[in-house]
C-alpha cells in the first residue's frame, strides 16, 4: 500500500504542473488565436480559454498516469508472471462516470450563456446587406444605397448587422479576426424582390425569404479578411473579401468618396505564389474612386518545382 | 437458441379459429381506415390522425407480422 | 498463403455439423435478421416522412399537404389493406398445410397488389391521366413522387417476393415445419402495408390543402 | 493466371464493365430520340451514366456469382453452402465467392489496405500542392477539389472495408461460432463493396466532383463536375454493404454465441462491434434517402433543396426546398458512421490492454455499457455539424449540450483503460505499441472534441484545419492504428506465420510521431484561419512552416505503411511457423490450431469463466476441444 501511494503522490505531483506546462504553451503559443478585433471576439476568448485550461487538465490526468504506468510497470526481466487481480472499483467507476457528467453540464450552461451574448443584438446597428457569389462577397449599404463590391468597410465600435444571401449555392461568411461565422444560403437572386442590389424592389417579404443574420462589432482599427468557409466550388480558396476597420472621422469621408483606403499590409508585405496572390488583389477592385496599390515587385523565385 | 418444438397442433378447428382471428383484424383495420378518412376531412388533427396511423400498425405488427415471436421462438401457430 | 487451414467439399453428407446451426436454429436467426431488416428500413422511411413533415409546412399556417383527388387514394389504400388480409390467410394456410387456400390467397395476395400499384402509378402519379402534381411541382412534387416512389419500389420487390413465394408453395417447397419463405414474405409484405399505414395519413389527410396550380 | 482470370472478381469487373458500357450507349442512343430532351453532343449525358452504373451494378453481381445461391432458391432449389476451395489452389479462394468468415474477412482487409494505399496517394498529392502558397503543380482548383473530395470517401469506404475485416474476422471467432448468421449475405456484403469502389474510383476520372464527400446542396445540385453522381452512387451502394453486414453481425452474437457465455462475458471487442453494428443497420439508411434524394434533383429536376422555386407555384403557397434539410438527414447518418470507425477500433484496444498488461480489463461491464451509450448518443448529437447553419438557437442548445455528453463515456473508456494499465506488467510487442499509440492519438482527437462542440468557439472553428485535425486523430486513434494493432496481434493466427518484429517497431516509431506533428500543426493552423477544403491559402496567415511540416510528416506516414505492408508480405512467405500462443492470450482462438480450421473450433467450445482473468490463479475463460492427432 504505501508503494502504491508512492506512485499516487508522485502522479499527483505532477498533473498539476504538466497541467500548467501544457496550458502555457497551447494559450500562448501554439493554439494562440488571431487579435481579437471585435466584442464577440473578447466574449468567445474567454470561452476558448475555459477549454484550453479543460483541455491541459484532462490531458494531464491521462498522459501523466499512461507515461508514469509505461516507464513504472513494465515487466521486468524474466518475470512471466501476471500482474495483481484488480479488475473492478465501482466507486472509482461510478466517480469518473458522474464527475464529468457535472463538468459537462458546467461547459454546456456556459456554452449557452457565452452563445446568448455573442448573438445579442444591440442598440444602434448598422445595417449591411452582404451577397455572396462564386466566387466573391458583394456589400450594399441600405442606408446609403450604395454599393461596395468585394471590400467590407466598418466603422470602430459600431456594431453591425450583416442580413446575407447568397446567389448560386451555401457560403459561408467568416472573419478570423471577429470569430463569428455564419452559413449564407441560396435566393433566387433573379428575382429583383430578393436581390438586395436592387434598392426599392427588395421585399422578401411574400417570399418567406430570411436572409442569415449575423451580429459582431469591429473593436480594432486595421485591415481583415473575409473567407468563405464552406466548399462551393473551383476557386472557393480564393473566395475572399477585405473588410477595413476605419476610425470614426475616416469611415465619415469614406461615405463621402474622400478617404481612399490603405493599401492592405498583408498584401504589400507578402511574398505570394501567383495564383492566390491574383485572386486576392481583385478583391481591390476599383469601386468608388479607390484605387489599388500597385503589385509589389516580386522577388524571383527560385526553383518553383 | 429456441428449442420450443411445440407437437403439432393439428385439426381444422384451430385453423378455422386463426383464420377468423385474421378476419376480424382485418375488420377493425378496415373501420379504423375509414375512420381515419372521416377524421382526416372533418377534424384534420395531425394528432389524432398519428394515434390512429399507430393503432393500425401495432394491429399490423401483432397479429399479421406476429412480433411475438421473436421473443417467444416459436414458428408454429 | 492460406489463412483457412483447409477445407472440405463434403461435409454436408447425413451428418449434421455440430459447429453449424440446425434448420430450426437457422430459422430463429432469419426471423430476426428480418426483423432487423425492417427495423432498418423505418429509418429510410422515417427520413422520407421527416422530409415531408420538414418541407410541406408554412411559418405562419402550419403543415401542408398538396390537394390530391381523396377518392382513388382511399380506394388504393383499402385495397393494399384487403391484400395484407390475403397475406396473413396464405401464412396460415401454409403453415396448416392448406394447399388450396394457400394457392387462393397468395393469387389474391398479387393481385391486390398489382392493383395498388398500378393505381399509383396510373392514377396518383398522372401517367396518361390529368393531374397537377409532378416531379417539379416544388417540395410538394419532389416529397410526393420519392415517399410514393420508394414505397412502389418496396411493393415491386414484395410482388416478386409473392410470386415467388406462391410458385414454390406450388412445388411442395413448405411444410407445417419449414414455411419460412412463406413466413418471410408475409412479413415483409405487411411491412409494406404498414409503411403505407403512416404515408397515406401523412401524404393525404395532415395538413391544409394547397391547390398545385397547373404548370 | 487461369485461376484468376476465371475468378469471380475479374468476371464480376468484366461484367460490371460490359453492361455498365453497353446500357450507357443503349440509353444514350434512346434518350436521341425522344424528342424534347437534349443530349450533349460531347461529353457524358448524366442520366445514362447513372442508370448505366445501377445496370451496371447488377452487372458486376450476376457474373460475379455472389447472388446465384439466392437466384437458386427463388426458383425453388435449395442449395448448400460451398465451403472451401473447391478444388482449386487455396488462393484462389480470395478472389473468389466464399462464404467463409475468415475468408471474407481477409478479403476485406486486403481490400481496406488497397483503397487505403489509393486515398493516401490522393493525399499526398494534394498535400504536396499544400506545401507552399501559391498553386505548385495542380492546374485548377477542380483537380484540388475532385482530390481531396475523392480522399474523403475513399478513405471512409477503406475504413469501412477495414471495419468490415475486424467484425468479420473477430466476431465469430471470439463468440465461438463456427461463421456468420447469414454466410451468403456475408458474401454479398462483401462483394457489392467491390463495384461500388469501381463506380467511386471511375468517378476521378469521368468529370471529377468538386463537393467534398459531404456533397451539400446546391452546390451537389448544380456542379457541373458530373463526377459528383458517380460519387453519390458509389457511396449509396456501398451503404448496401454496411447495412446487411451490420444486421448480419448482431443476429451472429445474439444468437450464436458459445455454450456458457452471456453477454456479459462475450470479448469486449464484440460488444464494440455490437454497438456499431446497430449504428451500420439502421442510420445508414437515411444517408440513402439523402443521397438518392441529391441523385433525383439532378436527374428528374425533383427540389428537395433549393429555396427556390417558381414564382406561380410560390404565389399559389406551394413550398420550396431546404439545403437544411439535406444536412440533417445526411448528419444523421455521418455522425454516427465516425462511431461505426471508431467504436471497432476502441474495441480492439480494451481487447488487447490485458493480455499486454497481465491484468484485468478494469471496468469491463462499463467499458461494455460506454460503447452501447457512445452508439446511442451518437444518434442525438448530429446537428453540431451545423452550428453555423441557419438553424434556430432553440435547435442549437440542445445539440451542444447532447455533444459535450459524448464525453462521458469516451472519458469512463480512457479511465478504465488507464486503470488497466496502472500496476500491470506491461510488455511492449509491435501490436501494445500501436495500442499505446491509438491512445495517445485518440486522446487528441477527443480533447480537442469538446471545443468544436460549444457553439461560441464552434463559430471560430468550424470548416477550418482544426476540425481536420480533429477528425484525422480521431479516426487514425479510433480506427487505423487499432487496425493495425490488430493485424499485427492476429497475424499469426490468420496465417500462422510471424511477422518481423523490427520493421513492426520501425513503422510505428515513424507513424506514430509523424501522425502527433500532422495533427497538431493541422489543429495550430485551423486556429490561426486556415479553411478547410481550399486549393491555395495566402501568406499572409502565416503559416508555411506548419504546412511544410505537415507535409513532411503526411510523407513519412506513407512511407511507413508501406513498410508495414513489405513486413506483412515477407513474413507470409517465410516457412517458420508461428508459436502457438505468441501473446499468451486468455482467448479462445489462440487455444485452437491457426490458422484456424474452415469452422474455427472442432466442436463447439463452452465458456466456464470471465474473459481478462489474468493474474487469477487457475481461472479459466473457455475449454476448447484440442486437435485430435489426425
Amino acid at each position: 500500500m504505501s508503494k502504491n501511494a508512492k506512485h499516487f503522490s508522485i502522479v499527483g505531483i505532477l498533473i498539476p504542473i504538466v497541467t500548467a506546462i501544457v496550458y502555457y504553451t497551447i494559450s500562448t503559443f501554439f493554439f494562440e488565436l488571431p487579435e481579437a478585433a471585435s466584442a464577440e471576439a473578447s466574449i468567445i476568448d474567454d470561452l476558448f480559454n475555459g477549454h484550453y485550461i479543460l483541455i491541459a487538465f484532462l490531458f494531464a490526468i491521462v498522459v501523466v498516469p499512461l507515461v508514469y504506468s509505461i516507464s513504472v510497470f513494465r515487466q521486468e526481466e524474466g518475470d512471466e508472471t501476471d500482474a495483481p487481480h484488480i479488475h473492478e472499483n465501482t466507486t472509482l467507476e461510478i466517480a469518473w462516470t458522474v464527475l464529468p457528467i457535472f463538468l459537462v453540464i458546467g461547459f454546456g450552461i456556459w456554452g449557452v450563456t457565452n452563445y446568448n451574448a455573442v448573438i445579442a443584438s444591440e442598440p444602434d446597428e448598422i445595417t449591411i446587406y452582404v451577397q455572396g457569389y462564386k466566387w466573391d462577397w458583394t456589400f450594399y449599404y441600405p442606408d446609403h444605397d450604395y454599393k461596395s463590391d468585394q471590400a467590407l468597410v466598418l466603422q470602430e465600435d459600431v456594431p453591425v448587422l450583416l442580413e446575407m444571401q447568397s446567389s448560386d449555392v451555401i457560403h459561408a461568411f467568416w472573419v478570423p479576426g471577429f470569430r463569428v461565422k455564419q452559413d449564407v444560403y441560396p435566393y433566387d437572386t433573379e428575382n429583383q424582390a430578393l436581390n438586395f442590389a436592387s434598392g426599392p424592389d427588395y421585399d422578401p417579404e411574400p417570399y418567406h425569404f430570411k436572409p442569415q443574420v449575423m451580429r459582431f462589432t469591429p473593436v480594432k482599427e486595421g485591415v481583415y479578411r473575409v473567407r468563405c468557409a464552406e466548399i462551393c466550388g473551383t476557386s472557393h480558396y480564393s473566395m475572399l473579401a477585405n473588410v477595413f476597420v476605419l476610425s470614426p472621422s475616416n469611415y465619415q469621408a469614406w461615405l463621402a468618396g474622400d478617404y481612399l483606403l490603405p493599401p492592405d499590409p498583408n498584401l504589400v508585405n507578402s511574398q505570394p505564389g501567383e495564383g492566390y496572390y491574383l485572386d486576392a488583389l481583385n478583391d481591390f477592385t476599383i469601386e468608388n474612386g479607390f484605387t489599388p496599390p500597385p503589385p509589389p515587385e516580386l522577388a524571383p523565385v527560385e526553383d518553383e518545382g | 437458441m429456441s428449442d420450443h418444438s411445440h407437437p403439432e397442433k393439428a385439426g381444422s378447428a384451430i385453423d378455422r379459429n386463426v383464420y377468423r382471428k385474421g378476419f376480424n383484424t382485418f375488420l377493425v383495420l378496415a373501420v379504423l381506415t375509414v375512420v381515419e378518412y372521416f377524421v382526416g376531412l372533418w377534424f384534420p388533427s395531425a394528432v389524432l390522425l398519428i394515434l390512429l396511423a399507430i393503432a393500425k400498425a401495432a394491429l399490423v405488427l401483432n397479429i399479421f407480422m406476429g412480433i411475438t415471436k421473436l421473443w417467444r421462438g416459436g414458428d408454429h401457430h | 498463403m492460406s489463412a483457412v487451414a483447409h477445407g472440405h467439399d463434403d461435409h454436408h453428407g447425413e451428418l449434421h455439423n455440430p459447429m453449424e446451426p440446425t434448420r430450426q436454429e437457422q430459422i430463429v436467426m432469419n426471423r430476426f435478421g428480418l426483423w432487423l431488416f425492417c427495423f432498418s428500413e423505418v429509418f429510410l422511411f422515417a427520413a422520407l416522412l421527416a422530409a415531408r413533415f420538414y418541407l410541406w409546412r408554412d411559418p405562419d399556417v402550419g403543415a401542408l399537404r398538396p390537394d390530391l383527388p381523396q377518392a382513388p387514394a382511399l380506394i388504393f389504400t383499402c385495397v393494399l389493406l384487403v391484400s395484407s388480409f390475403f397475406m396473413n390467410r396464405a401464412e396460415v394456410a401454409a403453415a396448416n398445410e392448406d394447399r388450396a387456400t394457400f394457392n387462393f390467397s397468395m393469387a389474391s395476395t398479387f393481385v391486390m397488389g398489382l392493383i395498388f400499384l398500378v393505381g399509383v402509378i396510373v392514377l396518383e402519379w398522372g401517367v396518361g391521366g390529368e393531374t397537377h402534381i409532378l416531379p417539379t411541382s416544388g417540395a410538394f412534387g419532389a416529397v410526393f413522387f420519392a415517399m410514393t416512389g420508394m414505397h412502389a419500389i418496396h411493393v415491386i420487390t414484395g410482388l416478386i417476393f409473392v410470386a415467388i413465394v406462391w410458385r414454390n408453395g406450388n412445388l411442395g417447397n413448405y411444410s407445417r415445419e419449414d414455411h419460412w419463405g412463406v413466413e418471410a414474405c408475409a412479413i415483409y409484405w405487411h411491412f409494406v402495408d404498414l409503411v403505407w399505414i403512416f404515408f397515406y395519413p401523412a401524404i393525404y389527410l395532415i395538413g391544409l390543402a394547397v391547390h398545385i396550380p397547373i404548370h | 493466371m487461369k485461376y484468376f482470370l476465371t475468378s469471380a472478381l475479374v468476371r464480376g469487373l468484366v461484367g460490371q464493365i460490359v453492361t455498365t458500357w453497353l446500357s450507357y450507349s443503349l440509353i444514350r442512343s434512346f434518350r436521341m430520340t425522344v424528342e424534347g430532351w437534349t443530349v450533349p453532343e460531347v461529353g457524358l449525358d448524366e442520366p445514362a451514366v447513372v442508370l448505366a452504373c445501377i445496370i451496371g451494378l447488377f452487372g458486376f453481381l450476376l457474373s460475379c456469382g455472389v447472388v446465384t445461391d439466392w437466384l437458386k432458391m427463388m426458383a425453388g432449389h435449395k442449395p448448400h453452402l460451398k465451403h472451401g476451395a473447391q478444388g482449386r489452389p487455396g488462393w484462389t479462394r480470395y478472389v473468389n465467392i466464399d462464404v467463409n468468415h475468415k475468408v471474407i474477412g481477409i478479403q476485406y482487409g486486403l481490400n481496406s489496405i488497397f483503397i487505403l494505399l489509393i486515398g493516401g496517394l490522393l493525399a499526398i498529392l494534394f498535400r504536396l500542392e499544400l506545401a507552399m502558397p501559391g498553386l505548385q503543380f495542380l492546374q485548377s482548383g477542380d483537380q484540388y477539389n475532385t482530390l481531396f473530395s475523392a480522399h474523403g470517401i475513399i478513405m471512409i469506404a477503406a475504413i469501412f472495408a477495414g471495419v468490415g475485416a475486424m467484425t468479420n474476422y473477430l466476431g465469430p471467432v471470439l463468440i465461438g461460432a463456427s461463421d456468420m448468421a447469414f454466410p451468403r449475405l456475408n458474401a454479398f456484403s462483401y462483394w457489392v463493396g467491390v463495384p461500388s469502389a469501381v463506380i467511386l474510383l471511375a468517378g476521378i476520372f469521368l468529370g471529377g466532383w468538386d463537393t467534398g464527400w459531404v456533397g451539400y446542396p446546391t452546390h451537389s445540385t448544380t456542379t457541373k463536375m458530373i463526377g459528383v453522381q458517380m460519387f453519390l452512387l458509389g457511396f449509396y451502394l456501398n451503404g448496401f454493404s454496411s447495412i446487411a453486414s451490420g444486421l448480419n453481425m448482431v443476429v451472429t452474437a445474439v444468437y450464436m454465441r458459445a455454450k456458457g457465455m452471456s453477454y456479459f462475458r462475450m470479448p469486449i471487442f464484440v460488444w464494440a462491434a455490437v454497438a456499431a453494428s446497430i449504428l451500420q443497420a439502421t442510420t445508414t439508411q437515411t444517408v440513402g434517402v439523402a443521397l438518392t434524394m441529391v441523385v433525383a434533383q439532378r436527374t428528374l429536376g425533383m427540389n428537395f433543396f433549393t429555396p427556390i422555386l417558381d414564382p406561380e407555384l410560390l404565389a399559389a403557397g406551394v413550398p420550396a426546398g431546404d439545403p437544411i434539410l439535406f444536412q440533417h438527414i445526411f448528419w444523421f447518418y455521418s455522425h454516427p458512421a465516425v462511431y461505426v470507425w471508431i467504436l471497432p477500433g476502441l474495441g480492439i484496444i480494451s481487447e488487447l490492454l490485458p493480455v499486454f498488461t497481465r491484468k484485468p480489463l478494469f471496468g469491463y461491464k462499463w467499458i461494455a455499457l460506454s460503447s452501447v451509450g457512445i452508439a446511442l448518443v451518437g444518434m442525438l448529437v448530429w446537428a453540431h455539424h451545423m452550428l453555423t447553419s441557419s438553424m434556430p438557437p432553440t435547435w442549437k442548445i440542445p445539440f451542444m449540450l447532447s455533444t459535450l455528453l459524448v464525453a462521458v463515456p469516451t472519458g469512463v473508456k480512457f479511465f478504465s483503460w488507464l486503470a488497466t494499465i496502472w500496476e500491470g506488467k506491461m510488455r511492449f510487442p509491435t501490436p501494445m505499441l500501436f495500442v499505446l499509440g491509438s491512445i495517445s492519438v485518440f486522446l487528441l482527437g477527443g480533447l480537442s472534441g469538446p471545443i468544436l462542440g460549444t457553439i461560441g468557439t464552434d463559430m471560430h472553428l468550424h470548416d477550418t484545419y482544426f476540425v481536420v485535425g480533429h477528425f484525422h486523430a480521431t479516426v487514425f486513434g479510433g480506427f487505423v492504428f487499432p487496425f493495425f494493432a490488430a493485424i499485427y496481434y492476429w497475424f499469426p493466427k490468420m496465417t500462422g506465420k510471424m511477422y518481423d518484429e523490427l520493421l513492426g517497431k520501425i513503422h510505428f516509431w515513424i507513424m506514430v510521431p509523424g501522425f502527433w506533428v500532422m495533427s497538431l500543426l493541422q489543429m495550430r493552423v485551423g486556429v490561426l484561419g486556415m479553411r478547410r477544403r481550399i486549393a491555395d491559402y495566402g501568406p499572409d496567415l502565416g503559416i508555411q512552416v506548419e504546412q511544410a511540416l505537415i507535409t513532411v510528416a503526411t510523407l513519412a506516414i506513407g512511407w511507413s505503411v508501406l513498410i508495414m505492408i513489405y513486413n506483412l508480405v515477407s513474413s507470409v512467405r517465410k516457412t517458420e511457423l508461428a508459436p502457438e500462443n505468441p501473446w499468451e492470450s486468455r482467448s479462445p482462438e489462440f487455444l485452437a490450431p491457426s490458422p484456424l480450421p474452415e469452422f474455427n473450433y472442432l466442436a463447439p467450445i463452452e465458456v466456464v469463466g470471465e474473459p481478462y482473468d489474468y493474474g487469477l490463479e487457475g481461472a479459466t475463460y473457455a475449454v476448447v476441444p484440442t486437435p485430435a492427432g489426425d
